[in-house]
């Protein structure tokens, strides 16, 4: 009984209509694009997105139909501004705006992995992000001072990449880790996309870069360049152009399904995706 | 010399920045100018970013994103967000950059939701810059000025600065120091210690005292011995023009 | 200017009589003997020790006069039982002792590391140590359960070992880490004690396996084999026989008195410690 | 066959765990336990050490303590304790292993103080034994059986089992499941589902029933079908006694 299986049975077992489903997890690193556009592709419903700063995966979702509600900190496109689908699908009403900074989305997830109903911060004291039922102001029981409180959240599903890892999902993550470890913990089902799978004795070498235990890993999926057009660390750059060409190409409804039916729903699996990519060009 | 706007930014910014501090850069203006400070007074900065990276060497590259490679490659830890936003929640972080669509009088920071007439336009929203604001000891704040921009009162305060003046930011809790300087495309602003609004403390070359009077949307407090903005310096803008050889975040027309 | 300097001259500029001083943070790994050693030998006073268990170290500042009050999870000898310095200590009022579990003390030390006054957890509720002032019941404000409010504490200086670190203190840590970067992101000084330091450059090629900021860093101190006796990944085994013959020889003052004369205040430093053991046996 | 108390302390141990659950596994007899229900009926086990380590594979060297490097070495995940622990908080470690000094009739476990006579006796203390008790689903407790540590109510409750009986750990908050059996060096006990207190439920080869009885310090309940309990098989003994050769742990004369 292994936990490796396909992006396409790992999706659909996993990520169900109207899961909370955390993922972007690297902020602008190794994000799990190809997972992301699995989702798109299999027409999952009424999503709840949860993450820190997504670049354009959540705009893709959104644009694809995907989501209801949205719970983050910041979403746009790095280097070109505006994420357009869900400036237009807020802006309009057609989903749910739920506003964090990144420290406390990233706390709603360490109190689920910690195992706590809550955990206490500084930050967004005065701020408008207050208008939030995740946050509260409360007292420290010993010094009295002001403080916010961060309610646990345990979303359904952690959608992580990562460099390697073995069959039962302890995984090497390499470079800046993000909320990485924080979602895995919160999240009933992890389902782990990788570069490579390698033999357990690969992974005990140096256990100090297992970033969260295999224990805590649904479903382990090889997929190469899993992370394009994200970089990941110790793999491929990040695609610019490929950014800024779904900027541009994002600014209309109309532009972007065009966009949509090129990358994604016209494409039966990541590796079309790749064969229209000049991939070598990316790799380290 | 000629520079632009957002050159003259950059170095007004380096300049905000001490040898041996702990910044929270953030990216665009600010990135490039903390590389600049870095080769030219505060060789033993050290760079912080939220997504979980501590530098204590420049990155090699250009870089879109705090994620890419040139910024991950040479990195003296690479860790998680929670752990880098310990530091600035400790009160370890001396200096973190802040921009915004919307800034107001006592410094506080749109960048969720505006108004623009009868429609309210939707923003990125926060990112780390809510926290950056709640916690750090100094803010610099860059920002492209234009009159739109600068209100009586935010429509949403995404980031706070000195809420309603005064004793606010105690009165809420918030343990950083608040923002310290603005610096636009325009002019530059310091905070007055007492009512905690913005005093003008010195206009760009070229730019004219009533043009950032009438662009801000309050009565401004102008400093007694208001100044004209030092200008970049050759060595300045040829170690700018280096880290950014596009213009893509100086826009200079190359 | 450099944070590298020797033990004598870190110890007497970072340790003060009256302090706070957390370390044995890897628990039976990596616990900073030789630091420990040269605080007896410069007779520091009045020191308050932090940590979760601590192998015999704890015991040995006990024996040697340098403690006022303990607050910690475990005192022992993991593999012979009794600490008797502790015990006789603690039985006849010498030193007062303020119990913990191994999380509750970790906790006090990551809510300062986090800069927050406190945070919550679900251990030691119904228990006795809840007759200590730093825990306190009190209840979600968002689920109204019961819970364990942990006070944050601010060591003064935190005693760390660790494999190899830059001359700015950026460590490599290597193996468990126990409550390490709580530690040192609680304390007002960090007294790093390693068995190599190298060039920035090598602490840059891996930055996942650097456990800390070396800007947390006071001071930094070549001092190999500083854990002996006990283990260190990458260096050297536990010496069990060492640790044996300490439960022997510490039964009654007198025993003790003979063995502290013997391996620390007749001892100038680090080296002759060591030439008095087969150090080659343990080394990997 | 000759066995030592302790060596059928580790067999009944081993079989309190099951395949592929996360076992909190402790020091000294758990720990051969764990070893033994490894190359037995649990090969997939996962074992987790509090001082920030996780194993799939056994260790292939006796330890004396956890931090040695032969349960370094090989290890899947090396972390910190607080990693540890929030699985544990969690409710995602199913069994944790649990000795002390002394225990009373509602499990409740003291390793802190203790009275003799006169003299309170000081003892090193929880470690992480508070946490297993509170949030473990599961408990098993193993201790020598010497009839002054079987007592009707402990001296000081480092590690709680089910305080005064009944409902008291969900009154306290507790969310872990409590103790769940009691191997001792001369019989096995469980939990009466409703008052929470021991039940006799086997006695080992060669001790009476009226030994255990007056052993301790309260009226004992017992199982309606008390049994004997089941010793440790030739090849239970012969891997106990690969993984302790001199017999430390299970004081074997050799």
């Amino acid at each position: 009984m292994t936990k490796v299986c396909t992006l396409t049975e790992a999706v659909h077992t996993l990520v169900r209509d109207g899961d909370t489903v955390v993922l972007g997890t690297g902020l602008e690193h190794a994000i799990p694009f190809a997972a992301g556009h699995e989702i798109i592709r299999q027409r999952k419903r009424n999503l709840t997105l949860v993450g820190p700063i997504s670049d354009i995966l959540f705009d893709q979702l959104i644009g694809g139909g995907c989501v209801k509600k949205v719970e983050a900190a910041w979403i746009g496109n790095v280097a070109g501004g505006s994420a357009y689908n869900f400036r237009r699908a807020v802006e309009s009403g057609a989903i749910e705006m739920v506003d964090h900074s990144n420290l406390t989305v990233a706390l709603r997830l360490q109190a689920a992995a910690w195992g706590v109903p809550f955990l206490p911060t500084r930050t967004a004291l005065g701020s408008d992000l207050m208008d939030n039922p995740s946050l509260k102001s409360m007292r420290c029981p010993f010094t009295n001072e002001l403080l916010v409180a961060v309610a646990a959240l345990s979303p359904d599903v952690a959608i992580i990449h990562a460099q390697r890892a073995d069959a039962n999902g302890n995984a090497y993550c390499l470079g800046n880790l993000g909320i990485t470890t924080q979602a895995v913990g919160a999240s009933r089902r992890v389902l782990l996309t990788v570069e490579e799978i390698v033999e357990p004795e690969i992974i005990c070498e140096r256990p100090e870069l297992v970033a969260f235990s295999g224990t805590c890993v649904t479903a382990v999926v090889k997929v190469p360049f899993g992370a394009h057009p994200s970089p990941l660390v110790g793999y491929y750059h990040r695609d610019d152009a490929y950014f800024l060409d779904y900027h541009a190409r994002s600014k209309t409804p109309q532009e972007f399904e065009k966009w949509l039916a090129e990358w994604v729903s016209h494409l039966p699996d990541r590796a079309q995706y790749l064969s229209k990519i000049k991939i070598e060009k990316l790799r380290l | 010399m000629n520079y632009t706007p957002q050159e003259l930014m950059v170095a007004a910014a380096a300049r905000q920045i001490q040898d041996r501090e702990l910044v929270f850069v953030g990216m665009r203006l600010p990135m490039l100018a903390f590389q600049l400070a870095k080769v030219t007074h505060a060789p033993r900065a050290v760079s912080l970013f939220e997504n979980g990276l501590l530098r204590e060497a420049s990155a090699q590259a250009m870089i879109y994103t705090m994620g890419d490679l040139p910024n991950q490659i040479g990195a003296t830890w690479a860790t998680g967000l929670i752990d880098v936003m310990a530091l600035l929640q400790r009160g370890a972080v001396e200096v973190g950059f802040l921009g915004g669509a919307q800034i107001d009088r006592f410094g506080n920071l749109n960048t969720t939701w505006s108004n623009a007439g009868e429609r309210k336009l939707r923003l990125p929203g926060s990112g780390g810059a809510c926290d950056i604001a709640c916690l750090a000891k100094r803010v610099v704040i860059l920002m492209n000025h234009e009159p739109r921009r600068f209100v009586e009162r935010v429509d949403y305060i995404t980031s706070p600065g000195y809420g309603s003046g005064g004793a606010w930011r105690r009165e809420q809790g918030l343990t950083g120091g608040g923002p310290s300087v603005l610096i636009t495309s325009k002019a530059i602003f310091t905070i007055d210690s007492a009512s905690k609004e913005w005093v003008l403390h010195s206009v760009h070359p070229r730019v004219s005292l009533d043009e950032i009077k009438q662009s801000v949307g309050w009565r401004l407090q102008i400093a007694p011995e208001l100044r004209e903005t030092v200008p970049p310096t050759s060595e300045e803008l040829s170690r700018i023009r280096a880290f950014d050889p596009q213009g893509f975040w100086t826009r200079r027309a190359v």
